[in-house]
């Protein structure tokens, strides 16, 4: 316990989460400071790249492991059963509409590929090596959760989901999952002497980027918070710790069953336990315009993003690490 | 100069549906249109800022000049898009050069 | 289609005052606004573009649609904050779908 | 609130041409004139969007206030701007707050 | 032959190349990939910058070489005599009116700077030096193609080229000829030392930067492809792909006939073979309103572009090679 | 004097002084190169980021100096008093009226993150150390300067400087401010270890970057002195140069008087020599709209700051040097 909590302490003061926190402070003062959009999506960019190319390169050099496909299987199955889960909890725990509820649980079942990186990093600091698979295990959770959403508020009758032809194709050439796992199979095909060409860009300079565009989240976060006050009961920040604990735990279960290493627990706990707030919302915005943005973007954004990045990672590193006896 | 009667109807949406309107509009026999970037605004659900965001958040304005004739038919098919979500829609009457092209 | 009538109000005016007018149509019962960015412009006080620029500079374009009878008020509180400023006010006639928002 | 009747002139451009345009504003006796970004658009010429383009490539709004006895003049000098480009010119009856300024 | 088929093989699997064919085929799928304007503008300041710097940086290393003026106007007679050539092909090999088939042969007679780069790169992955001043050869080959080409347009009487007085001026002062040629002389004054202190921006990135850039040119790229479908026939096509084979045998006569090394004549045949899709269109945009842009982009971006990067770089590379018997 | 001389000239060769000339040439000449507002806004979030962090970082180094205190409090004094000075000496050498001379006055009791940069940059490059908190000294007299100037309005009775409430918060809590400041406390939390973690981001491209930037910031100058060209009479630009000087020498009899490193004294002189261009005109735009941007922005960008760039800085350094014998 001491040990969890040093290790939550390390955590805290490191530059990446003490930009997160400037920034949360910062809109929560009511600062002007602003990362300009298109800064902000250079930076997406940016980290989505370098991201899939080194786990890309990851798995050029250590082969493809017999666990990828089940590592890949695993990832989409949560990413359709834990919205299901998440929707439970809610209902029981919130008085959510079913439709805001469905909202809330297509977020969590898809994932936050900062958190992500945030993850790796902390893993890189412990020297602690992972399945460079996992982003393309990243790439496979971001949108079937959305799917389930749907259908929970198709089931609930409570209200038309909006499912046109167009949206399945969006969801699957979306930016974000091009990108990452374009740069996964660059990565993979150029290996370790592709990495060596550009790993001036995608390797030096990463955490640094990191802590901007962390500074970023914070900023988006906390003027979220601000204008959502009262909006959310006790009840619903409660659902947005207990569900990553939760999720984490599956995830545990999962990647222990498939025989992850102990990097590649720690990223499937990860991968469960963190919300979207890029893909999904704008996706929720199209198929189920009923939702309430507030709550679902101040639930995952401002409320379970913040606490995977502080206490989240370094518990579920530290439960990974007790289990696995590693 | 000669100029035309026209209609020039805005459409503030979200960003997310800009593509499905603009289909509508090219269903509805539009022959052109124009999308401008919006920083941000306010309204019945609340107030929000294109600042710092990183996915297909925020909304767009997409500004139509059509022929008056054909008003009746693009409300209907911008009705159809926006009608659950959050935006506005407003029309104004105008003149335009080169009316050969609407 | 039903619509309604309605007036569009265009305001140019300095980014640093954005709040401020912002704020002041709040407080006149406005019942939303779009913000839309602005690249660069000329008036009397000279030519200026936004590239390139650091600060708060440059200039937005503030639009807010509502009801013809709210029109005399809205001026009133946006002349008080723009009246020492640069920029410039125009109003247009225009119909409304949804009046219930307005 | 005192207002006084302008003409709205909208001129939507390729952005190549868009110092040649307000050289001709200018030149008219244009008092002044607000460049409002495009993000996108589509018309005869195809559909296009700003994302990813390094050059001057696109198109620009150019929005000029004026008094309506200017409207003539006004558009002749656009016209001869644009008559072998792609784009649109569209006017509106509008009012204007501090007519002194156009 | 099996030699440049095996240079070609490892060119294409550079990130380089990858990112680029990443790009275009997410856009040819319809993703909505996209990176933002400022941030596209962003890099190609960079690149522009860094290019520059290092050319200037090279010259006052190696001193100047006598080469070098009859270099410089090599390439100012180059572009003005490749638009006569490519305008006798098109309108021999394709139906292209003379105004269309004028502004193409614009675009062929400027110069690419991003293949003149990703040649660079090709050149210092194979340790091949090359003279630094070679891009103000490029940047000299920016703008007199578009004069050529409104001659031809005024010759052939089927239209009014727009020669307005500011036309010149903006063509001698487009931004990206000031940039390129500005950081050109800073580097040669600054020299080594210059260099120095900021070589960490300038050089170490930069290959990850030209991949982000290329993955951009793959997107627009493939949505021009795609909206074009149908506007260009196979002679037009076939063209795209004749005229820089031909212009980088032009290139390879003029380079070794004033003497310069190996790599000197590559980047010779590449300022050939390569053409404008930045400073150009923009340029016929206002001289040449009535001709086609779908026309010339496709060309340029969709055809010729991705010609030279994959196949035409290597094998301009292997027939100097063997010409110069280096 | 020689030697003052020859430290000018290195210093005019430097990368970033060339950079600035190009752009103020590009911009005289009215080339069309310009860098995306988003662009420069991001660049200017690097820096402000890369110079707070280290500041913190040193301070987390060398302790807490007891001379801290005293250079915060100097920092705040000097700001509240300048612009006294300066409206002073404004009212005897120009023609300027009460509101535009304050206005004036409060961009010289403000500072030029930028021109701090620099300063360091050419500290740095003669390995003389100064003390980190300088940079928190400069965030603390960002402000106070435009208290003062709405006072001397106020005073003279000239018209009502805009005072609403909200004016102070936004001062206090502007977003380079928090940045800086921001950055300053992550720096001094992390220290050594959050400084090792992301160098490769702050520290290596720093100087790259500030190349860009000041290329910006010369493209911006340039586009006013074009604009403004006949507002400024001699007096006026007189004044441009008379109140660094004069500001340096106060900061240099401040700085030994509190105990300051040689370092420390030059970065002080640099502080109270140089003008604002970013928060205070927004600040004027709200607080004293009457006030012509074109006469503050001219001096202040046009004048001020390419003085104390090229000149300034190497004077300043060889008269402490002089001054503490070091
Ligand atoms: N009265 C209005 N005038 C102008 N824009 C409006 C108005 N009402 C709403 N908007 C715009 O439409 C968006 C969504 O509005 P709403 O559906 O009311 O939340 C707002 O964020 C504004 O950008
Ligand atoms: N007649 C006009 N039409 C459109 N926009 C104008 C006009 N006059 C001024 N503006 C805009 O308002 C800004 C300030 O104008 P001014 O107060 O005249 O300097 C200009 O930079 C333009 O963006
Ligand atoms: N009817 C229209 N309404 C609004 N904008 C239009 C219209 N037609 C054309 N445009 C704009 O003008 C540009 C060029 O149009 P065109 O000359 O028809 O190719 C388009 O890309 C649109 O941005
Ligand atoms: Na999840
Ligand atoms: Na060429
Ligand atoms: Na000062």
């Amino acid at each position: 316990m001491t040990e969890i909590l040093s290790l939550a302490g390390a955590n805290l003061i490191s530059p990446i989460i003490l930009s997160f926190a400037l920034g949360l402070l910062a809109a929560l003062a009511r600062s002007d400071l602003t990362i300009p959009e298109a800064v902000a999506k250079g930076m997406s960019i940016y980290l989505l790249f370098s991201i899939g190319f080194k786990g890309g390169v990851a798995v050029s050099a250590h082969g493809i492991d017999q666990t990828l496909v089940l590592a890949l299987i695993a990832g989409l199955v949560l990413s359709f059963v834990l919205p299901l889960l998440a929707f439970g909890l809610l209902r029981v725990m919130t008085g959510l509409s079913a439709i805001d509820a469905a909202a809330v649980a297509a977020h969590y079942g898809s994932i936050s590929i900062v958190t992500f990186v945030a993850a790796t990093s902390v893993l890189n600091g412990r020297m602690i090596s992972s399945e460079g698979y996992m982003v393309a295990v990243a790439a496979v959770m971001e949108a079937p959760a959305i799917l389930s959403a749907l259908w929970l508020v198709a089931r609930s009758g409570s209200g038309e989901a909006r499912m046109d032809p167009g949206l399945i194709r969006e969801l699957l050439l979306n930016g974000s999952i091009v990108l990452l796992v374009g740069a996964f199979f660059i990565g993979a095909i150029t290996g370790e002497k592709g990495f060596a060409e550009i790993s001036a860009f995608i390797e030096a300079p990463f955490k640094g980027v990191l802590c901007l565009f962390l500074l970023d989240m914070g900023l988006i976060a906390g003027r979220g918070l601000r204008q959502s006050r009262g909006v959310l009961g006790m009840g619903a920040v409660g659902f947005a710790i207990a569900m990553p604990l939760v999720s984490a735990m599956i995830g545990l279960g999962i990647g222990a069953l498939i025989g992850l290493s102990l990097g590649g627990v720690v990223l499937m706990m990860v991968l469960c336990a963190s919300a979207s707030y890029i893909a999904v919302p704008a996706a929720m915005r199209v198929a189920l315009p009923e939702a309430n943005p507030a709550v679902y973007l101040t639930l995952s954004l401002g409320v379970t993003f913040p606490f995977n990045l502080t206490l989240g990672i370094p518990l579920y590193l530290a439960i990974a690490q007790a289990v696995t006896g590693a | 100069m000669q100029t035309h009667i026209a209609k020039r109807v805005e459409i503030v949406i979200e960003a997310p549906l800009e593509r499905r309107l603009t289909d509508a509009l090219t269903a509805a026999g539009v022959t052109g249109y124009t999308v401008l970037p919006v920083l941000g605004g306010s309204g019945r659900s609340g107030q929000w800022s294109r600042d710092g965001q990183v996915g297909r958040a925020g909304m767009v304005s997409v500004v139509c000049l059509i022929k008056p004739e054909r008003l009746d038919g693009l409300l209907d098919a911008i009705f159809a898009v926006v009608k659950k979500h959050i935006g506005v829609v407003s029309v104004t009457d105008a003149h335009v050069l080169r009316a050969e092209r609407f």
